[in-house]
């Protein structure tokens, strides 16, 4: 049971994953290809690694840790590449 | 290991992404774009050392190859691809409408070369021509107007000249002087900068030291001849 | 107040990261987080950060469920708003709704104006009228 | 696992071809982060495939100190453009 709810999670993240890439390839501007992104990298990477939680719970903690970071990283690092690729015209 | 006959398959699939990254790496020509591409090749090494099982190789490499080396490489790149150009802080080169064209073409051509232009603003021709021979700068750029004439320093000859001598500058000619002292820069700017935006000089040529003299047409025949046929 | 969620978050990092409830690990892990330095800076109000905090937990399925939602209908226009940030806001409090706006799949925050206003980068299924 | 793995590979080609064929330097970082994230989420699918907690450990540290580098980056390209386009 536990095992194939882990298994849904991780092919979830991972058509997160393709779908969210793939806009990269096209021509739109960069922050449309940001939104796409942060659908991949961050919300398909977190159903990954809760995937990965489920089928194996005694390492938890790291796995969290990771989880985190990958929330927290991700997130800062769509509005820095924002900020800095838009131009300040005020 | 114990578990190859699983492991294989994926392996070396993975394997293939290292060459292909470093091959995108070595054909890169602008050194930011390089950069970028080694950010990339240093995560594709990351995920390969750990996956062969060198855990302490994969944090080496995503801390210090990637991290450490990025930043020092953008550090290095960021201040040595330029070229300080020295001009008058009286010519409001900024603010100026008229010195756009040429500013514009000078970037774009520079930009060519992945360098970026500098403007340092001097006081008076005495300093900017005192930057010039102390390296502070890689070229000044003047402004000579038909009706006023620039005076250049003589410091070097002062006896011989009790006033400063000018250089006078043909109505068709372009009123912008730039004198370089790198030859590979005086190389690039005579055979691409045309003659009408700007006169192109390097420092110490026999061309200068005539114009010092005093020696005004041979001065102005030489400079013509040496923006030709270099 | 804050201070102590500093404190905390610290520990968390600690624990998460060694894995490890002896008393020895306990030791160091409380030492070290007190001893590292910290920022001056001005607490917001308790309220304020548990609300923000009940927000991020929020977030998360709204962020899964606005990603379904451009996944089954394509938006294909981009807008740029302008929001206003909630008065009074610590530089940690600012920094969470820039993570919660940014968070969801839809917005992104472009820019943070010095006098209180977020530069929100949207994208939408119609073009703005 | 296998196949998830394989998955994931075919993802990460991806963001290298974008980051082969596309001149502007802006899209080559998003494809620099795309790529950042993806491999270190696959070093995590490889130790729990493994269940080696050592590889866990560096995909966790990749992941939450490798993107420093990339932010360091995007500044300082920003800030170049700026220069470039300044007067």
């Amino acid at each position: 049971m536990i095992n194939i709810l882990s298994y849904v999670c991780i092919v979830i993240g991972l058509v997160f994953w393709f779908w969210g890439t793939w806009p990269l390839l096209g021509s739109r501007s960069v922050l449309f290809k940001l939104h796409s992104l942060s659908v991949a990298d961050t919300l398909g990477s977190m159903a990954i690694v809760v995937g990965l939680l489920l089928r194996i719970p005694h390492e938890w903690p790291l796995l969290v840790l990771g989880l985190i970071s990958l929330a927290i990283w991700n997130t800062v690092l769509g509005y820095v590449l924002a900020y800095c690729s838009t131009q300040e015209d005020s | 290991m114990s578990h190859s006959a699983i492991t294989d398959n994926y392996l070396y699939v993975i394997m293939v992404l290292l060459p292909l990254a470093a091959l995108m790496l070595v054909i890169q020509t602008s050194p930011y774009q390089a950069l970028v591409i080694r950010g990339i090749l240093g995560a594709v090494a990351a995920l390969i050392y750990a996956v062969l099982g060198g855990a302490d190789v994969a944090l080496t490499e995503a801390l210090v190859g990637t991290m450490l080396a990025i930043t020092l490489y953008a550090v290095a790149v960021r201040s040595s691809l330029v070229m300080r150009l020295g001009v008058l802080s009286g010519e409001e080169v900024r603010s100026n409408l008229h010195w756009r064209p040429l500013l514009n073409y000078l970037r774009a051509l520079l930009n060519r070369y992945h360098l970026r232009l500098e403007l340092v603003t001097y006081d008076d021709v005495q300093t900017l021509h005192q930057a010039l021979q102390t390296k502070d700068v890689h070229g000044t750029c003047l402004v000579c107007r038909p009706a006023e004439a620039v005076q250049l320093p003589d410091d070097d000859r002062p006896a011989q000249h009790s006033n400063p001598s000018t250089v006078p500058v043909d109505t068709l000619e372009s009123p912008y002087l730039i004198t370089l002292r790198v030859p590979r820069l005086y190389e690039i700017f005579t055979t691409e900068l045309p003659p009408v935006m700007a006169q192109v000089k390097a420092l110490g040529d026999d061309g200068l030291d005539d114009l010092r003299t005093g020696d005004r047409q041979p001065a102005l025949a030489d400079a013509s001849t040496l923006t030709e046929d270099d | 107040m804050a201070g102590y969620l500093n404190l905390l978050l610290r520990l968390a990092i600690w624990f998460l990261l060694t894995a490890d409830l002896s008393w020895a690990n306990i030791l160091i892990g409380v030492t070290v987080a007190i001893l590292l330095p910290r920022g001056v800076s001005n607490p917001g109000t308790l309220k304020d950060w548990l609300r923000t905090l009940g927000e991020v937990v929020v977030a998360i399925p709204q962020a899964y469920a606005e990603a379904f939602e451009i996944m089954l209908r394509p938006h294909r226009y981009e807008v740029v708003t302008v929001d206003r940030a909630k008065p009074r806001r610590s530089p940690s409090l600012i920094f969470l709704d820039i993570f919660l706006i940014t968070f969801t799949p839809k917005t992104i925050v472009q820019r943070y104006r010095e006098q209180g206003w977020y530069e929100v980068h949207r994208i939408q299924r119609r073009p703005t009228q | 696992m296998t196949a998830v793995l394989m998955a994931m590979i075919a993802a990460l080609l991806i963001p290298m071809v974008e980051a082969f064929q596309d001149e502007d330097i802006w899209q080559r970082m998003l494809a620099f982060a795309s790529i950042a994230t993806k491999t270190s989420v696959m070093i995590l699918v490889v130790s729990v495939l493994r269940d080696d907690w050592m590889i866990g450990m560096v995909g966790v540290l990749i992941l939450s100190v490798g993107n420093a580098a990339l932010m360091l980056l995007a500044h300082i390209i920003r800030r170049l453009s700026e220069v470039m386009e300044e007067y």
